[in-house]
């Protein structure tokens, strides 16, 4: 297996796995959720095989097909790509163990559908992850916009088909109207797509145009929920929770970010960018961002609407961390993406184990649950002391290296909004804390204990993981030191 | 002479010669497979022109052996190969797909006559495209025109003969508009033949009549092939008639024209009149950007989803015309692209609808309510159509949206305004395309009474063959870029 | 000859001035038979403008007489083409009618305000 | 003298034109009508276009004011009051008409020996057609083998108009069925028509016959010819009622006539491909190619009178079968 062709089956493997997925739901559940399983272990298991590759050094690619001169579909595994996809596929295992039992539990209807959409989303998500050029990356942006609207839309009725419609309606807003310019616009300037290390632009644009070109990216990948292009984010909480763990944790969120952090390094180039005076308010839009949703979260009620705005907020350290454009920020950018999947999708599990167990949403609610779901509310309180940065979670890890990115810069801004974001964190989540594990649970409520023991299972496992990475970051920060290597501090 | 070299004749004896005789065949299901036949023939032809015209060559025909400005002159290149392909495509396309939609629609002892019909409809469009005499694409854009009215007129609500009246009154005054131009060209050149026309008619290029027949072409040709604002005709005809013939119409019938027109204005005109280009673009363009916006919007509130696509069309004729009044090489590529593309994505589209139309009488958008839930496969490809259709990528839309912007950059210092103009209306496709899928989807089912179930196998696997030609040529639109590119380069004085 | 000049002009006057009447007609009309009755004069003036432009001073029609020297012929080619364009508007106009009579039966009035109304 | 009756003709055409818009009785514009296409005919024929004019009098005058009445007798004698709409449209072709007069003035003035129309092509055909086909009428020549092409266009633009008109007036209201052999009397009891018509109708065909056959040497040919019959049998029709003259000519004879015209035409073209010529090469088809052109051009010529008259009876009686059913 050479590792091109290991790209390609990446991207491939869930395509089939659909096919498997929705032949086997004609026969029986079991079958079908045994197929998911398979195709993402299997994933997983291939994306993984080409890290050697990486750390090595090594950057395989591969061109499937030229449509237009100087325009193809490409792909070329580097360290952000291999990060991401690496992720992607591993909480892909961990989210299809919890879907089984949050669908079963809950009852959902046409679940072929929502597993057979799910694999889609997955193979859009690699080709996002391993795209060599900008007409490949947004070929799967594209799809995997269009594969998640039958899954938020899941349930069908008139106030989701509504919210599905603003989710749609941003997401392809936003990337038709601006991302897709911008990309036409880059090949105009450059001649070209193609994702080189420093950037492709150099010199190729003067200095207004470099801002306007970066905020047709940064507000067109709608993904990364930029304010204010968050809205379809909160409106997307109607989808059932197995969906708001892949938006927000998985796939879609992340490939937003990972698409800004990736155009900046190898679009731009950092050290372009640094130097041009008209993209600085990128940093601003992204600090307003991250202050902004905290605030907004905090005078939430409902829980998955709460997360929601925490994400929108994290997200944006993971722009701002980018729009630092000094190496260690940027690896800081990596890593807080890894950081923030492990402690958002242990929240999210949790938020799902507890609707599927107590049918409860919103925050009042929440009393003296930790009693009753000790497993649930342990996961839940390291996943919110990971969104805070709290040690010994994976938060504090990437707060950290952001943090050392912005004292490279000089840049005291960084430094308020993160202290002040951090605060606005604790603010709304230590509350919860504290109700859960010791307010006295208000009477007449429904007697329940934990969730379904795979939901239980996959929100242990990503708890036990976000402790983990504190730890076992080292791969991870080496891997992604090599796309800022040789820059100057 | 060899088989080959015949081929730009048997494009459009073929199909003309087998109409009288599918007329005789009167048993059950025999003309359709007649028909048919003839269709798939044509379309086979087509491809080993497009072929041979790959090879390099532009293929020419002498009619009846006399030499070019004395007889007629038919020749075929890479744009005419390309109109080709859609012509005897879509014909190909909708006649395998057609006989159990027509069964249901025309009674079968009109049967023969009205495939007849649809026969002289593609040998009289396929006729204008390989002709090189002026006056020669004006007889067959009368067997084309006529055979569409009978067509139309096929359709069974009564509002189908309302709407083909008007059309044959458009559709009439186009073409004398047309006859006038091409009458006093002649008068000042002393020929009928293209090639020689635009040798000739550099002397006079600046008189009056030649200004004048300019004038006259354009807007005859504009009428003929709906360009807003003289597209009124449009919507209500490939509303009212029958929805196969929608399907075939709505491919490949105005883009016929649109080719007449850029054929005359950029190889006769172009070349030979100064501020030619300027004036050209002046008239097109303003029209253009106004179809795109207007029609795009109108389309967004229309309730009948035929209608809608319909009044989708027109803007999307817009696209073809700012391609066409860019005057660029990168213009004319992106323009011609997209006649072969939209072709494909309302085509789909328009076989989609069909199917659905087999088993829903009523085909208001608010009445489809969770049709996808019974015709799965069907909605699943109108899906992908209309994301072809709004271009997204991986689709055949895309290739040619992206050419149009790629142009619109390159046109000078108000590309920015035509790339917020295609990008708007692309917003807007994407509003009208999702009120149909929403409704297909998630609107709430009525109350029906007839049979539910999927469309019959024949429509449903050729509908699928379109939705997937959507596909295929998103990913490796090499054959028609190539055919483009070759158009251009002719069309821009490069390939000569 | 300053006669002939006039006339030649004077053809043409009365081919712009035939076809806008009966442009007139196709667009102001509602009864859809005077459409079609407009239609045809709009087309027969086409014809007039070139059966114009084939007259040769001091020519005959273009047959050839056996043994003549010198004869001056008028152009036959302008012919050919209106031969063939009579042919089209007859067709066009049969099959106009045939859709007025389709029209007169479904809605009981050929006059295009009522058949809006009714619908 | 010429000039003067030209002038008083073409001003004629302009008055009746405006008389035609003008009527309100749908019937006196129908009949105007078909006077203006015989002034234009005249017109024609002082123009030297002898086979334009004769033509133009068969089918303006004739085949269209017939088919024009036919369709009358099924809808509506008068035409209803009109209102607004009519600035715009004055304006539209105020607009339109000073457009062409302005174009008028560069126009090469009329009877011109040196304008472009007969430097190019047109000589060219005036002296190369006694050498490749050698027949007198020019106007045929071009016609039938230089523009051959054009002219199969037209035989299938009539076929279409053919079969569209039976499809179109073919959807018939299911209660109306069955009806369609009602006996009509036609004329047949009033005097002078039927002697006058009956002496008439064998002489317009013989005419129409002559002028099939004398096409390559006077004005006429096949489409003049199809018209011209197909004018005498509708006056047949006229006189001894629908149904007499469908059992002359049924309605499957009129359908085959088209139907072997059309192929019979395409069939020669066919033909010339398989004996190594190009498409309508009439020359290849014997082996002296001036031969092979006078066949080609008297059998294609025949395919055409086919059709047209078969498609123009066709379409009459098409018209006259629904009068009967309503």
């Amino acid at each position: 297996m050479t590792p091109q062709n290991t790209i390609l089956i990446a991207i491939c493997l869930p395509l089939i796995g659909m096919l498997g997925i929705i032949i086997a739901g004609r026969v029986s559940a079991n079958l079908r959720e045994a197929v998911t399983l398979i195709t993402a272990l299997c994933l997983a298991y291939v994306v993984w095989s080409l890290l050697p590759e990486l750390m090595a050094g090594g950057r395989p690619g591969v061109e499937v097909t030229q449509l237009m001169p100087g325009i193809s579909i490409a792909f070329r595994v580097e360290p952000l790509g291999m990060l991401f996809s690496a992720l992607a596929s591993g909480l892909w295992i961990i989210n299809s163990i919890y879907s089984i039992g949050y669908m079963r539990g809950n009852k959902e209807k046409h679940q072929t559908r929502f597993y057979a959409c799910f694999a889609l989303a997955l193979s859009a998500t690699m080709g996002v992850a391993f795209a060599g050029n900008l007409f490949t990356l947004f070929l799967f942006y594209e799809i995997l916009t269009l594969s998640t609207y039958p899954l938020v839309s899941h349930k069908g009725d008139a106030a989701t088909v509504r919210s599905a419609r603003v989710y749609l309606g941003v997401l392809l807003t936003t990337s038709i109207g601006l991302f897709l310019p911008a990309i036409i616009w880059t090949y105009v300037a450059a001649g070209t797509g193609d994702f080189v290390l420093g950037g492709i632009l150099p010199g190729k644009l003067q200095d207004p145009e470099v801002g306007l070109l970066l905020g047709l990216f940064v507000f067109g990948i709608g993904k990364a929920a930029v304010m204010p292009v968050h809205r379809w984010l909160p409106a997307a909480m109607v989808a059932p929770t197995p969906v708001s763990a892949l938006l927000h944790a998985v796939a879609v969120v992340k490939a937003g970010v990972f698409a800004i952090t990736k155009i900046i390094t190898y679009t731009f180039g950092i050290e372009f960018l640094f130097d041009s005076s008209s993209s600085g308010w990128m940093f601003y839009i992204a600090a307003f961002t991250i202050l902004a949703a905290s605030i907004i979260a905090l005078r939430q009620t409902n829980l998955k609407r709460m997360l929601a705005y925490s994400t929108i907020g994290q997200l944006s350290y993971v722009v701002m961390a980018a729009a630092i454009l000094k190496p260690l920020a940027e690896v800081g950018a990596a890593i807080h993406m890894v950081a923030h999947a492990f402690g958002k999708i242990t929240l999210f599990f949790a938020a799902g184990a507890i609707y599927v167990a107590s049918k409860k949403t919103e925050l009042y609610q929440l009393k003296g649950i930790g009693r009753r779901m000790p497993w649930t509310m342990t996961a839940f309180t390291i996943g919110a002391l990971s969104m805070i940065g709290v040690p010994p979670t994976a938060g504090f890890v990437s707060k950290w290296y952001i943090l050392a990115g912005a004292f490279q810069a000089q840049n005291t801004w960084a430094l308020f909004t993160i202290i002040g974001s951090t605060a606005l964190n604790a603010a709304y989540f230590l509350p919860i804390i504290y109700m859960a594990w010791f307010a006295k649970e208000e009477s007449g409520g429904k007697d329940h204990g934990e969730a379904p023991f795979p939901a239980v299972l996959a929100l242990t496992l990503t708890a036990m993981l976000t402790l983990a990475f504190f730890i076992f970051n080292g791969p991870v920060i080496e891997l992604e030191s090599q796309v800022v290597q040789g820059l100057a501090p | 002479m060899d088989l080959i070299s015949h081929l730009p004749a048997l494009q459009v004896i073929v199909p003309m010669l087998s109409a009288p005789i599918i007329v005789l065949l009167h048993p059950r299901g025999l003309a359709w497979a007649g028909a048919t036949l003839a269709a798939l023939v044509s379309f086979a032809i087509s491809i080993a022109l497009a072929v041979a015209v790959l090879g390099g060559e532009t293929q020419t025909y002498a009619m009846g052996g006399w030499p070019a400005p004395f007889g007629i002159a038919l020749s075929v290149g890479g744009l005419s190969a390309l109109v080709l392909l859609v012509v005897t495509g879509a014909a190909a396309i909708a006649l395998l797909a057609a006989r159990p939609s027509i069964d249901q629609q025309i009674e079968l002892e009109r049967q023969p006559m009205f495939y007849s019909a649809w026969l002289l409809g593609l040998a009289g469009l396929a006729g204008i495209v390989v002709s090189a005499d002026a006056f020669n694409i004006f007889v067959f854009m009368e067997i084309s025109s006529l055979a569409s009215y009978v067509l139309i007129a096929g359709g069974p609500d009564r509002r189908a003969l309302l709407a083909v009246f008007k059309y044959l009154i458009m559709g009439t005054i186009g073409a004398t508009f047309y006859l006038i131009g091409v009458g006093l060209i002649y008068m000042m050149t002393g020929t009928l033949n293209l090639a020689d026309m635009e040798s000739r008619i550099g002397d006079v290029a600046q008189t009056r009549p030649v200004l004048v027949a300019a004038g006259f072409i354009t807007i005859g040709l504009a009428l003929k092939a709906a360009v807003f604002p003289l597209h009124v005709w449009l919507p209500n005809a490939y509303t009212q008639a029958p929805h196969m013939i929608t399907v075939f119409l709505a491919a490949c019938a105005t883009k016929v024209s649109i080719y007449v027109l850029i054929r005359f204005d950029y190889m006769v005109f172009q070349p030979t009149m100064a501020e030619h280009d300027n004036q050209f673009a002046l008239f097109l363009m303003p029209l253009a950007l106004l179809g795109i916006l207007v029609a795009s919007a109108v389309a967004m509130f229309e309730g009948n989803i035929k209608r809608l696509l319909g009044t989708s069309s027109v803007a999307q004729i817009g696209y073809i015309m700012l391609g066409a009044s860019f005057i660029s090489l990168a213009g004319v590529e992106a323009s011609v692209m997209h006649i072969f593309n939209h072709a494909l994505a309302k085509g789909g589209l328009f076989l989609a609808v069909a199917c659905i139309a087999y088993r829903f009488r009523d085909l208001r958008i608010q009445e489809l309510g969770g049709v996808a839930k019974t015709m799965p496969f069907t909605c699943a490809a109108l899906v992908l159509c209309g994301l072809s259709l709004i271009g997204i990528p991986g689709t055949a839309g895309f290739i040619s949206k992206w050419l149009l912007i790629t142009a619109s950059l390159e046109s000078g210092p108000f590309g920015w305004i035509f790339v917020a103009v295609i990008l708007v209306s692309s917003l807007m496709a994407v509003v009208y395309i999702w009120r149909i899928v929403e409704s297909l989807y998630f609107g709430g089912s009525a109350n029906r009474d007839t049979v539910i179930a999927e469309a019959p196998l024949q429509l449903l696997v050729v509908t699928w063959i379109a939705a997937l030609a959507n596909l295929y040529f998103g990913f490796f639109p090499e054959v028609p870029l190539a055919l483009a590119d070759n158009a251009a380069g002719v069309l821009m004085g490069y390939g000569k | 000859m300053k006669l002939l000049e006039l006339l030649g002009y004077y053809n043409y006057w009365v081919f712009a001035i035939a076809l806008v009447i009966g442009l007139y007609a196709v667009i102001s009309k509602t009864n859809l038979i005077k459409k079609l009755i407009g239609l045809s004069i709009f087309q027969s003036a086409v014809f007039l403008m070139y059966i114009t432009m084939d007259k040769v001073e001091g020519g005959t029609a273009p047959i050839i007489k056996a043994g003549v020297e010198d004869q001056i012929y008028s152009n036959p080619l302008p012919q050919v083409l209106i031969l063939t364009a009579i042919v089209v508007g007859v067709s066009t106009l049969a099959l106009g009618l045939a859709i007025v009579v389709r029209v007169n039966e479904r809605y009981g009035t050929i006059e295009e305000s009522e058949i809006l109304e009714s619908d | 003298m010429i000039f003067v009756f030209s002038l008083f003709l073409l001003s004629l055409l302009i008055i009746i034109a405006i008389a035609i818009v003008q009527a309100k009785n749908l019937f006196v514009s129908v009949m105007l009508l078909s006077i203006f296409s015989l002034l234009m005919a005249t017109n024609f024929f002082i123009l030297d276009a002898a086979d334009v004019a004769l033509t133009e009098a068969a089918v303006g005058a004739g085949i269209t004011t017939v088919i024009f009445l036919s369709a009358l007798a099924l809808t509506a004698q008068r035409e209803r009051k009109v209102v607004g709409g009519r600035t715009i449209a004055l304006i539209a072709v105020g607009v339109l008409a000073s457009l062409i007069i302005y174009a008028t003035f560069e126009k090469p003035r009329l009877g011109d020996p040196n304008a472009p129309v007969h430097q190019h092509v047109a000589p060219w055909y005036l002296e190369k057609t006694p050498e490749y086909i050698d027949i007198p009428n020019i106007v045929t020549a071009v016609l039938s083998s230089y523009r051959g092409y054009d002219t199969l266009g037209e035989v299938f633009v009539v076929f279409t108009a053919c079969i569209g008109v039976l499809f179109i007036l073919g959807a018939k209201p299911a209660s109306l069925r069955g009806e369609r052999n009602v006996e009509r009397a036609g004329l047949r009891h009033h005097l002078i028509p039927q002697v006058v018509g009956r002496l008439l109708v064998p002489f317009i065909v013989l005419f129409g016959l002559y002028v099939q056959f004398h096409g390559e040497y006077g004005p006429g040919g096949g489409f003049q010819a199809g018209a011209i019959i197909a004018t005498g049998v509708i006056l047949y029709a006229l006189l001894e009622g629908e149904a007499a003259a469908l059992r002359a000519i049924p309605r499957s004879v009129l359908l085959g006539l088209v139907v072997g015209g059309a192929l019979l035409f395409g069939g020669v073209g066919v033909v010339c491909m398989f004996m190594g010529g190009a498409f309508l090469d009439y020359s290849v088809l014997q082996s002296d190619p001036v031969w092979g052109q006078q066949l080609g051009i008297v059998i294609i010529e025949a395919g055409v009178g086919m059709a047209v008259c078969g498609a123009l009876l066709s379409i009459f009686h098409a018209f006259a079968a629904r009068e009967i059913a309503q």
